[in-house]
């Protein structure tokens, strides 16, 4: 019983320290991606996001996702953790505010750092998508809403009890709750924003921007992946080990197919094999298999990560055609990614593998149901988000700024923002693009 | 012939090179240089250190061309390359004795 | 017992995690000791090797290394781990045609995943020996093979209860079984690619084409430092506090000693403390430390290692002399420190330590029969590989070719087979050396 | 019973390979915020610097640190580990003679290993202050003295049952016993060596030598508050769900707040948020928040990150106008940080937290006694350490030398110390500061 | 005495140097420039956006040599850069009217 | 007009670009530039092979000045950049026919 308690809490810590380090990929993706120019304002953003998410969801953040309340928000225990709590009691045992996870055994501080640091995960997708010409104080702004606010209410609705949940709408790990969120929240600040400077040419020319370091990209994907043994099956939120051996082999399979895929159509596309692609293909295979992970088999995994590499790739070209400028692909990989991997759940899952949770999914003859209720998570979910980050956005444009002027852009963010180069010793040269 | 060498904005050399394509001019050579001058540079900080950085990255430009091309050679990049703001760069011109294609020994003008 | 199957899994994820953030370790490493013009090549082969090894080992090679057989190949339960398997059941109780790892009692999920970072190390030691020359495609044909067929087939004579088990061979972590075999192939690689263009001069100057990126090298070697943390004592399959703490510090002790003194050895040598060398030297402790850090004592491991550290840089030495060109010296590290560190332990294995293991080795009274058992395993694992990795590279020479253009290779690998540049925003030159 | 040593060792293994990996970070944060010229150099520093470390705790840190003795050293079991030790038994169970740490029921080698990774950090923090002039011999002789002699006997005081342990001085996870020994080893190693050539020019002026590539210097300080999650948690070497979960908040939550404080009196003290700042400023954090992690509320952790981080910011400034010239910033972050830290548990400590340790700090209303005794292990310390040190680079200096030639520091010392350089494929400048 | 700038392929600066050493060139410097001419560029890809870079990266190499040493040195820069490919780049010759050693204040041909 | 070019030890740019002030320079041009001559390089070691980089890094500044300011020119890089060590580098003079200056289209003398 107590050993289990420590099992259980040794399991979440650990699986909550490497999405920590989740932080760590998403800077290196995200300024690999960028050019050097605009490299000490993109490191720095995903250096603070996280610091900033901490106050954020330590302050409100955590009361509105898990204290107890209506289906719609959390309303009691809102502020610091403020709120009764005798975990790690479970069940009936358990006597708190915080009842939506009062299911797994482990001391409140254990469950209050991994749902931190998924919160902070939804913050720094934002940052990709709207680098090279943000100001970094509105990106700020906005992380502090995202995290204190929108984040936590989607999902108070699917991991806090809320109206979905009892609808029946699962996403394990979050391709919803945390990729699409952050995806939603970045396309409002992509619209807001404009594209960089020089990124649409005349009569719709798409011009390309290469990323200034391609070993960056590498080593953040690959802590990513990493991270991702913590994100998927650390969700299990206990040691059981059967359940966290199978995430572990879904969501690396995925992400190898995804990388494949991704890795195959862009080299019949292009003639190439871009590594930008399968960087973002294996990212999107993660993201597609993060809701199904403990629901789906190791083939569908396959699958499931094989469709999101493809899909992440034609994304990509799609979203440059509708001239929505995302410099790392974040829209794609969280965003496309997250729902189809949030339909794939109605899709593929399968009764025997998680018994008494999804049921079956369309392709294993549980019928449409569940798709039906994935659906409506995804939309809800979408319009939410969007709607009310559209509104930060706008409110932060005009009482701050959003966008740096343009010759502090030509000339890079790092000295207009910062007074910093991020490599001073080395020559660099404008990419004739 | 004639050397024509110009210091230009770096954002500025795909417009050059467009207009001296317009001129007829096939080759030309460039590199990053810093630029001191009018346009002043600016302050950064680093873990607490102010200090100023005089000199602009600029982009040089040569190209040899024979004698009666230079002067379009200069007006293309002169108009390609302003932009009125300050820093926009200088065109000097020099005396070329001699000119000689590697590939094929060809000299003079010929070698361009 | 339940939850003794929970620690065992735990650990076993975990240090299969760690094995997996290796492949970071080795992209680095590799990419850092190669040319800038031929990095995004190198981390691309890096990146999707892991990716080609899941779907190999998934799809049959791990069917063939612990598949129930004879003492050649597993032959049952070959495809897609599709045999019978009451896993986490152990000994009699297991049932199922897995029957070689039926002595640990985790999920069959969490013996694949960790067995399948360890098939997917292999391949990443080939990636670095063949680099700066060797076409994408080729390379990722060669690594499916490897995965798929020559790995686990010799795996399962060491691993999966084949006859060198049964000869009393012990290659406690894999310096045969991973690192010899990833060596052997690589040197067939080397041999069929021929060195890279420069690097050998008339009579006989052996020129240096030095590594793009020290601080990549070096990130790299920390991070494979800190996967052979899971690498070593996470091939205890099992949550042992008694074995596991001994072998973390024998691993972390060889690699100290082999850092000090390949920088030693160099500094005396060439007169300088060369940090490829120190570099080169940690790894091949690691390497030489991997067969016998269950068997050996601390004592013991530092003179292993210490070994190993010296036998690094004359090896490094010997083969350019050889005009066996390898660009980071994985030959060296993998093949001679997997050699060594085999041989290793029929000489300093020690009774006391895994008692009813390896017995004594010579050093410590136990006669040579032990060192004649791990010299035979040597022998015929090299053989084996060596001949018909010979015969794939072969193959793939005249079927689809294997090395790119000399314009190409002049031009750089990035540009010519992913279109791609690494860091398009710096002044690069040409090192002349 | 035997299952809590398998997750207490489990537990202080992983805890220890973070602090291991805290190696890599340190590396990154110190070569970053150097010049490309001084980066194989100070790679090789920090890469070295754990295998020296590694060979001086085992030969005879160890025993000096834990070894039973008198309240000044230890003197049983001196060398290698050899005295009589009977763990995982604890209390009057155990029997042996390392005492000191016979409280936590895990094997001999896993208590070894994850002291020493503790021992090596001190070394570590050394090499940053050092960088940039120091001989590579000079640094590798003083790193040995300070792990096999200074560092082990200070910490014998405070964790190896000494006078200062006796005293009621309580350092959770070494502020002071790590940190500022580390800082107070650094400043006598900053006086002996003298600033940077250009470092301070006429009339006082401070030019700024900015630090070459601010990805590295993100990267690694990433890394540290991930390995920070070993190095403060682990402390408890053992699994205590409640300790761990509480001290993995506190920690990141000081982490946190250090970063937005910092920022923030960077932003309105230098006009801009300069990175550099925002960095030092989360380590300052979690360097301050390392004595009291186990002992304080989560929002004293708060509290005590925000005065780190600002106080970090003013002691760099302060420092320079001091002429102490510190490329990394060791000695406000690790220095500062780890006296105000260590003061703190003076002030913040509540019983309530972890009760029978500290009892209530000031602000609690316990008293200043406790306040008293945490003032005076941090005057023996840094005494005891700076005059030691002090002496050590001294007969460094004459015997051996300590700096290199100016033209060697002009020219770089990777070429002048290894014959190596770090980027030969980029086209460098100097940065006129 | 007069200046020549050559502008070859990278990999060909052994060879050059080597070549200059033999005609007794004390002394030269050189850079990194991009060249664009009759040589065209790749195409590269970036995330699926294709884009031409039509610099080809060239070494620029200037020696001042005095007026009777220039043809030779023309002519060996010639040789030993020649690979017969489009690209391999040009020889200027041009005037140049004083030379200043400053370690010694030497002037003329004796500063070279 | 002239143009002086002047190669220098990267780290006396500083002191040069202090003393060309002093005698009334408004702007230069200065880039990162490999030297050979005199001063020799270093040896290397790279895994285990040595080899010579013969290339020492020099800075290479550019001034364009009227006729009569160029021997004071001359005299203040020469002042600033010696150190009197092997490597201090040269002055080249050469003569410039014409300046332009892109953001006024300013001529000659003007221009700079
Ligand atoms: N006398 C000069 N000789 C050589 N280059 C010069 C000279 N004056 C200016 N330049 C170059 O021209 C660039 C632009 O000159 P600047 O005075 O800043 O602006 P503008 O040309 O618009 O007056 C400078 O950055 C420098 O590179
Ligand atoms: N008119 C020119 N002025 C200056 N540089 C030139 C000129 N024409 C060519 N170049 C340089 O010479 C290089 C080689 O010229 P290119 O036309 O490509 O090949 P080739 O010299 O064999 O005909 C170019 O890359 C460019 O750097
Ligand atoms: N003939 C030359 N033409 C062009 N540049 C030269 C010539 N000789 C020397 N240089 C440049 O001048 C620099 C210094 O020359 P060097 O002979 O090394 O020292 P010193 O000028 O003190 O005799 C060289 O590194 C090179 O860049």
């Amino acid at each position: 019983m107590d050993l289990q308690i420590t099992l259980d809490t040794l399991w979440v810590l650990i699986a909550g320290m490497l999405v920590f380090f989740m932080n760590l990929g998403f800077a290196l993706v995200e300024s690999g991606f960028a050019r050097a120019k605009n490299t000490v304002n993109i490191i720095s953003k995903n250096f603070v996001v996280f610091a900033i998410a901490s106050i954020a969801f330590f302050v409100v953040g955590w009361g509105l996702m898990y204290g107890d309340g209506n289906g719609f928000l959390g309303l009691s225990g809102l502020f610091m953790l403020g709120g009764a709590d005798n975990s790690p009691a479970v069940g009936d045992a358990y006597q708190g505010v915080y009842s939506a996870l009062s299911w797994t055994g482990v001391p409140l501080m254990a469950k209050f750092f991994f749902q931190l640091v998924f919160a902070a995960t939804a913050a720094t997708i934002v940052s990709g998508a709207v680098a090279e010409r943000i100001k970094y104080a509105s990106f700020i702004a906005f992380s502090f809403v995202l995290v204190a606010f929108i984040y936590p209410i989607v999902g108070h609705w699917i991991w806090g009890g809320g109206w979905l949940a009892l609808l029946g709408f699962w996403d394990f790990a979050g391709s919803t709750v945390v990729h699409s969120t952050g995806a939603w929240a970045a396309l409002a600040g992509v619209l807001v924003l404009g594209p960089r400077i020089g990124k649409y040419g005349k009569n719709g020319k798409v011009n390309a921007i290469p990323g200034h370091n391609m070993t960056s990209a590498m080593t953040g994907a690959f802590i990513l992946w990493l991270g991702w043994s913590g994100f998927n099956p650390g969700s299990t939120m206990a040691a059981d080990p059967g359940a966290i051996s199978h995430i572990v082999v879904t969501t690396s399979m995925a992400a190898a197919a995804g990388a494949l895929v991704a890795t195959a159509v862009a080299w019949k596309l292009l003639g190439k094999p871009d590594i930008g692609m399968t960087i973002n293909g294996a990212l999107g295979g993660l993201v597609g298999i993060t809701a199904g992970c403990a629901f789906v088999s190791v083939g569908s995994s396959l699958v499931i990560g094989a469709i999101a590499g493809a899909l992440i790739v034609f994304g990509v070209l799609l979203l440059d055609k509708l001239k929505l400028d995302d410099p790392v692909g974040a829209l794609a990989v969280h965003g496309m990614g997250g729902i189809f991997g949030t339909l794939a759940v109605g899709l593929f899952a399968q009764d025997v593998i998680a018994p008494g949770t999804t049921g079956d999914g369309l392709f294993f003859g549980g019928g449409a149901g569940l798709l039906g209720a994935q659906a409506i998570g995804v939309l809800a979910v979408g319009a939410a988000v969007f709607a009310v980050s559209l509104a930060a956005w706008l409110l932060i444009k005009v009482t701050m700024g959003v966008r740096v002027s343009a010759e502090e852009e030509l000339e890079g963010l790092d000295i207009g923002e910062h007074g910093n180069r991020a490599y001073p010793d080395f020559v660099q040269t404008e990419t004739v693009a | 012939m004639k050397k024509i060498e110009a210091i230009i904005k770096p954002h500025k050399l795909d417009e050059v090179k467009e207009a001296l394509h317009a001129v007829g001019v096939a080759g030309l050579t460039a590199y990053e240089v810093k630029g001191f001058g009018r346009q002043k540079g600016h302050t950064e900080i680093y873990r607490g250190a102010e200090y100023t950085v005089d000199f602009v990255p600029k982009l040089k430009i040569e190209i040899v061309v024979d004698d009666d091309l230079a002067p379009k050679v200069e007006d293309a990049i002169i108009e390609a390359a302003r932009s009125g703001k300050i820093g926009d760069g200088k065109v000097f011109t020099y005396d070329c004795e001699g000119a000689v294609r590697i590939r094929t020994g060809e000299r003079g003008p010929d070698a361009l």
